[in-house]
């Protein structure tokens, strides 16, 4: 019996699973509240699970993702409001971008562990948005970038939510389906090894720094995709919304650990319990006392660090096998 | 209002909003987004007590429409918030109105989320120019924007400034300080174009982040420029500080001019009155201004001090008051909510207003 | 000639401040690991608490630490026990946790305080120093005094006495010390809370300068970070001389290159010291390698 | 020229090291030690502690590199390669201190070993399957590495190596720890391998390990190289005891 799952049933598997997260847009469709709950439900899911390629796999706790996002954004509204060049074309040389700098930005922290590298993460982001406020003729400055409505398909600009949910959907899609591709493929299973122990997998003939590169190019190209469709559907973006550290930097990762860090749906799950949750809490108590909703956010974030280090999936899975060895 | 107070008063209100969603149609319910959390939640509150003020005269007068008025807040703090703050509040709290914004990044995306909702977005605060060179069909900008400051301080400069130290405006010369956000920058962008308009010399323009430990390289560049009229546009905590360090470092220029901010007791406690005599500010009309120039300020004042019993927080909240008050005036003049007639109502009413002041 | 002296001397007392709010964050995460983002905070609830003593009790902020210190030392044992505690082993958890205890911690003071910007009057240290172009304000210059003589006893204390020792075995390895018959878990646990109370002081001094706002502490936790690893893991007189650095860069890249630039200037100098030599200016021999070493 | 080529091969040793020094800031571990190993050999070095005998491994497995000297593989020099590049080159290794990569199943760990010649899925784990059945880790297969014994985890490593299809096999210490009946089952292990042609350098300071099964011994004292030769006459020289024992005390 293999021990690794037949190729037809993962996918069925995980195909299966993004369908029933199809079901709440179903559901709600005529709710524009709950419609735009779920856009960034999918969205957030999708950068969570790009984030996961390199924070969880990889081991290498990025903070700095926000970067990435932020130079997709620009590039496609910048590539967009220039040129009319249209932001499904305008997606491609931002992520191409993001795989370069992404790697080459990374490489010399590689060798930072844990802490040391998200502080330095953290640093890039700091460059980052004072970079973007000074670079008026590139990203419009603090004012930002704003992109006028005008429907179409080729500019990727929609009256009808829904359509925006279905591109979300199938952002996620396609980061989850590249994650299976990657942890079935001989570069998924070198960076378990590389995530275990690099001394261990030096010896196993993984060059441990090409393979980080690799994951992060990979990592930075999707989470720049993220920020494309993000800027085209917000259509204002300006540095401090695209480089917030609570709404984008930190928020990837703690999705990714509330739903299951180094799991490949985990973070699926934790943005459809984040996200939601946030919003709604936003909605209800935003109103009332300022600020009440993000300490509740920020009890969620710590009780999750303190007693559900594995997250939700992680819990599940300790579950299910814990109940299927009593089972045995 | 001590802590245990405000908690109290907090409750109610959230409680409020929550019984809000139930009442029945019989009212007309205005979504009022501002941010009510986070670095700016003192603003965002401060319009909210605006526009409660100015609703609350309504309803003693009858409401709009025959109807009681109602105001429903929706939080937003940075543009994906705006468009849920806006979506939230029309399908679920139904409101017919959407009023706000102390963020111009906030006001952009709310407005265009309120146009698929079909709705009038009355913008009281938000000041980047741009909300209106869109030419949403249901944008209404009712409070003054970042030009009118930029020519509100070039006027105080050659007008009030100049004599008061003895100079012809081509030979003064300003240096323009600016935070580095949004509001700062749209500012000073403007500030530059009508000085040199104005034949005023500018010697330097410098710009700052709000959040800086430390802007003794702002007041030193500055002072080696040695401009007649210190020119700054920025928040609070980034004006003290630089008052403080001038302060501190001996440098006092002829006149120092500062935009929307410097007059609230928040810069009062930093700064001991000795250094703040003669510290212009172009600012929104204060609450307490006098009758003359500011017609109806005085009972603004009192009304917010019985309803709030303290002192307003920042004038932001009476442009709010008024610019509730002409959306009020536009509806019952537009006979409706609906977005077009409003619009048009207001546009009546604006020309019929520039005519009076002429 | 004279502006250049009035930079530097600015550039010191900035480097001061930088000192003074990193000292605390110097133990906590340079000595004993742990990765606090909340440290921001700590120095916020110290500024609220010095207000606190100054609106209600009329107290000047430098005799309000005497009351704020200990405060912040107690508030440090709740939190160490509570958040940190169970995390011991496991940085990035702790990035986690202390995250969401900045968000917890920075919007209760929102929620109680609705934002409004309060500040804070000192008598004690109104006074400034001139000579020539150069000012030095008495609040810049206690902080100067404050963080010089905090760095010696810091030292003193880590060198000499005997939980200063502990503190230092336990963070080069916690199973030999444990076999010392030392109580890591209350060597930790102390640590903590000094490193706490050390941000108190810092709160406490600094309220003076600056406007209070619940997020003032976002303002200073990545130059914290930034003067604790440039300076030398747990190095006292490393953090010392890396917030002059930071201080000094700043001062001059703002005012001869543009104020808009200096933070990213000398957070692209952090990044380089990383990654050419993570143990920082004086970081100890093996701190490398216990930088390196996830601690079991 | 593949004349040439082939001409050089067979004069050239399979496995050269030419007097390699590694310096530790004034401390000389490894002096000046040369030797050659040949194909198909089983070959172990043998030494007191602290005679520089792990210093000398690491400086084979790209650990750690020399101060001076060469090492040639097939002729190519690989002084400076990282373990990684030498693994490609055909330089599998053991850990002393197992590593196995513990949240990963024993096929898992093996196939990491096999992906280097097997970039397929299937491929690689057919291939780890084969390795296991010969290492005797086939029923042990999708158990994770965590839940091994100590013998299971040292045949963990050899199988990672193994799954390199390395050319020379580095073993460190692989027997210590190991009961006088797993040491017998490992030995047969090796021997097996070595019948398939698989050159074999061993570290080992259990004699009798080395008596048993290596044809050729080195033994390193202070660093040096003091004597080379087949295992049995090298054993009972009177130098090589006295480095192992210590001088007989006079009554």
């Amino acid at each position: 019996m293999s021990a690794i799952p037949s190729t037809t049933r993962t996918w069925c598997l995980y195909a299966g699973g993004l369908l029933v997260t199809l079901l709440p847009l179903a559901v709600l469709s005529g709710d524009l509240f709950w419609v735009n709950i779920l856009i960034y439900t999918y969205l957030f899911a999708g950068l969570a699970v790009a984030w996961n390629i390199i924070g969880g796999f990889g081991g290498q706790f990025s903070l700095g993702h926000g970067v990435f996002f932020a130079v997709g954004a620009y590039m496609t509204a910048r590539l967009y409001l220039g040129w009319e060049i249209s932001p499904w074309l305008g997606m491609i040389p931002g992520a191409l971008l993001c795989a370069t700098i992404g790697p080459l930005v990374f490489w010399p922290t590689f060798r930072l562990k844990g802490s040391f590298f998200a502080i330095a993460t953290l640093a890039f982001n700091e460059v980052g948005l004072v970079m973007a406020n000074y670079l008026h003729t590139v990203t419009g400055g603090p004012r930002g970038l704003q992109i006028p409505f005008k429907a179409g398909l080729g500019n990727m600009i929609f009256a009808d939510q829904c359509i925006w949910a279905l591109i979300m959907f199938g952002f996620m899609a396609l980061c989850v389906a590249i994650t299976i591709v990657l942890m079935r493929s001989r570069l998924g299973y070198y960076l378990l090894a590389v995530r275990e122990d690099e001394e261990a997998a030096h010896a196993a003939g993984i060059d441990v720094t090409r393979v980080k590169l690799r994951d992060t190019a990979l990592s930075a190209a999707l989470a720049s995709i993220g920020g494309s469709l993000f800027a085209m559907y917000i259509r204002t973006i300006d540095p401090p919304t695209l480089f917030s550290l609570a709404d984008i930097g930190v928020k990837f990762a703690l999705i990714a650990l509330i739903g299951g860090i180094g799991t490949i749906i985990g973070p699926v799950l934790g943005a459809f319990l984040i996200i939601p949750a946030e919003s709604y809490l936003r909605a209800v108590m935003g109103g009332g006392l300022p600020g009440l909703h993000l300490v509740v956010m920020g009890g969620v974030m710590l009780l999750a660090a303190l007693f559900m280090r594995r997250g939700v999936a992680g819990a599940l899975d300790a579950l299910w096998r814990r109940r299927s060895r009593s089972a045995s | 209002m001590n802590i245990a107070g405000r908690l109290i008063s907090a409750a109610i209100l959230g409680g409020g909003l929550l019984a809000g969603t139930a009442i029945a149609q019989d009212s007309v319910r205005i979504g009022a987004v501002n941010p009510y959390s986070g670095p700016l939640a003192l603003y965002g509150d401060e319009l909210a007590r605006g526009y409660q003020l100015a609703i609350n005269e309504r309803n003693a007068k009858g409401g709009v429409l025959g109807k009681r008025i109602e105001m429903i807040r929706g939080d937003a703090g940075n543009p994906q918030q705006g468009i849920a703050a806006v979506d939230q509040l029309v399908t679920r709290d139904k409101v017919e109105i959407l009023i706000g914004t102390y963020i111009s990044a906030v006001s952009n995306a709310a407005s265009d989320a309120a146009l698929r909702h079909q709705k009038v977005y009355w913008d009281t605060n938000a000041l980047a120019a741009e909300l209106t060179e869109r030419k949403l069909p249901n944008f209404v900008r009712s409070g003054p924007h970042g030009a009118n400051f930029a020519e509100m301080s070039v006027r105080a400069t050659v007008e009030m400034i100049a004599p008061a130290i003895g100079k012809k405006p081509n030979e003064i010369t300003v240096w323009l300080e600016h935070e580095d956000s949004i509001y700062g920058k749209t500012i000073a962008d403007v500030q530059k174009v009508e000085f040199e308009k104005a034949g005023v010399k500018i010697t330097g323009i410098g710009a700052h982040n709000f959040r800086a430990a430390d802007l003794t390289d702002v007041v030193l560049r500055a002072r080696r420029a040695n401009p007649d009229v210190w020119v700054q546009t920025g928040y609070v905590p980034d004006g003290n500080l630089m008052l403080r360090t001038a302060r501190e470092q001996g440098y006092k220029p002829k006149m120092i001019l500062f935009v929307g901010t410097g007059d609230t007791f928040e810069t009062l406690d930093a700064l001991d009155t000795e250094y703040l005599e003669g510290l212009f500010v172009v600012s929104y009309p204060r609450p307490d201004v006098a009758e003359k120039f500011g017609p109806g300020a005085a009972a603004y004042l009192d009304s917010y001090r019985k309803a709030y019993n303290r002192e307003p927080v920042a004038p932001q909240g009476m442009a709010a008051f008024t610019g509730m008050h002409m959306l009020l005036d536009a509806v019952a003049a537009a006979g409706t909510t609906e977005m077009t007639k409003v619009r048009a109502a207001a546009k009546q009413l604006s020309d019929r207003l520039w005519r009076e002041v002429r | 000639m004279e502006t250049l002296l009035n930079v530097l001397v600015v550039g010191i007392l900035l480097g001061g401040i930088y000192g003074l709010v990193s000292i605390g964050l110097n133990l906590i995460f340079g000595v004993i690991r742990i990765v606090n983002f909340a440290q921001g905070e700590l120095v916020m609830l110290g500024m609220y608490g010095a207000f606190l003593a100054y609106s209600m009790l009329g107290l000047d902020p430098y005799v309000s630490t005497l009351i704020v210190m200990p405060a912040m030392f107690l508030f440090g044992v709740i939190v160490q026990r509570v958040a940190i505690q169970p995390l011991q082993a496991e940085s990035s958890m702790q990035i986690f946790a202390t995250f969401g205890l900045l968000t917890v911690l920075q919007n209760v003071v929102l929620v109680f305080t609705r934002g409004e910007g309060y500040s804070v009057a000192t008598k004690v240290a109104s006074f400034s120093i001139a000579i020539g172009e150069i000012r030095i304000t008495g609040t810049h210059l206690i902080i100067l005094i404050a963080v010089t003589a905090i760095s010696v006893l810091l030292h003193l204390f880590l060198q000499r006495t005997l939980m200063g020792k502990s503190i230092r075995a336990v963070t080069q390895d916690r199973q030999a010390a444990r076999l010392m018959g030392i109580n890591v878990e209350r060597t930790f646990m102390v640590t903590f809370d000094i490193g706490s109370a050390l941000a108190g002081l810092a709160g406490a001094l600094i309220a003076p300068i600056y406007t209070l706002s619940p997020g003032i502490g976002d303002n200073f936790i990545l130059a914290a970070f930034a003067v604790v690893v440039l300076g030398g893991l747990g190095s006292v007189a490393g953090a010392w001389a890396g917030g002059m650095i930071v201080g000094i860069v700043e001062a001059f890249a703002g005012y001869y290159i543009d104020p808009e630039l200096k933070q990213a200037i000398w957070f692209l100098i952090f990044l380089l010291v990383l990654v050419i030599r993570p143990t920082g200016l004086s970081g100890q021999v093996g701190a490398e390698e216990v930088g390196f070493r996830e601690q079991s | 020229m593949a004349a040439a080529l082939e001409k050089r091969l067979m004069t050239e040793p399979f496995f050269s090291v030419r007097n390699v020094v590694k310096r530790f800031a004034g401390l000389v571990a490894v002096d000046n030690v040369s030797f050659d190993v040949s194909r198909g050999e089983i070959v172990s070095i043998i030494g007191p502690n602290g005679a520089g005998k792990t210093t000398l491994f690491n400086l084979l497995t790209g650990q750690l590199a020399p101060n001076s000297g060469e090492v040639r593989l097939n002729g190519a020099l690989i002084n400076n390669l990282p373990p990684d590049q030498r693994a490609k080159l055909g330089l599998g290794r053991t850990f002393q201190i197992a590593k196995p990569l513990i949240a990963l199943t024993v096929i898992e760990n093996t196939m990491m070993g096999a992906f280097l010649r097997y970039p397929g899925l299937r491929a690689s784990e057919k291939r780890a399957l084969a390795i296991l059945e010969q290492v005797g880790l086939a029923d042990r297969a999708n158990v994770r590495a965590s839940e091994l014994t100590l013998s299971e985890r040292r045949r963990l490593e050899v199988s990672r190596a193994l799954a390199l299809e390395p050319q020379l096999l580095l073993l460190d210490k692989v027997m210590a720890g190991l009961n006088p009946s797993e040491v017998t089952e490992s030995i047969a292990l090796f021997r097996r391998l070595h019948d398939t042609g698989l050159t074999i350098l061993l570290i080992e300071h259990n004699l009798k390990v080395v008596r048993a099964f290596s044809e050729r011994v080195i033994v390193l004292d202070h660093g040096a190289k003091i004597a080379e030769g087949d295992a049995t006459t090298i054993l009972s020289t009177p130098a090589v005891v006295t480095a192992y024992v210590g001088t007989r005390k006079r009554a």
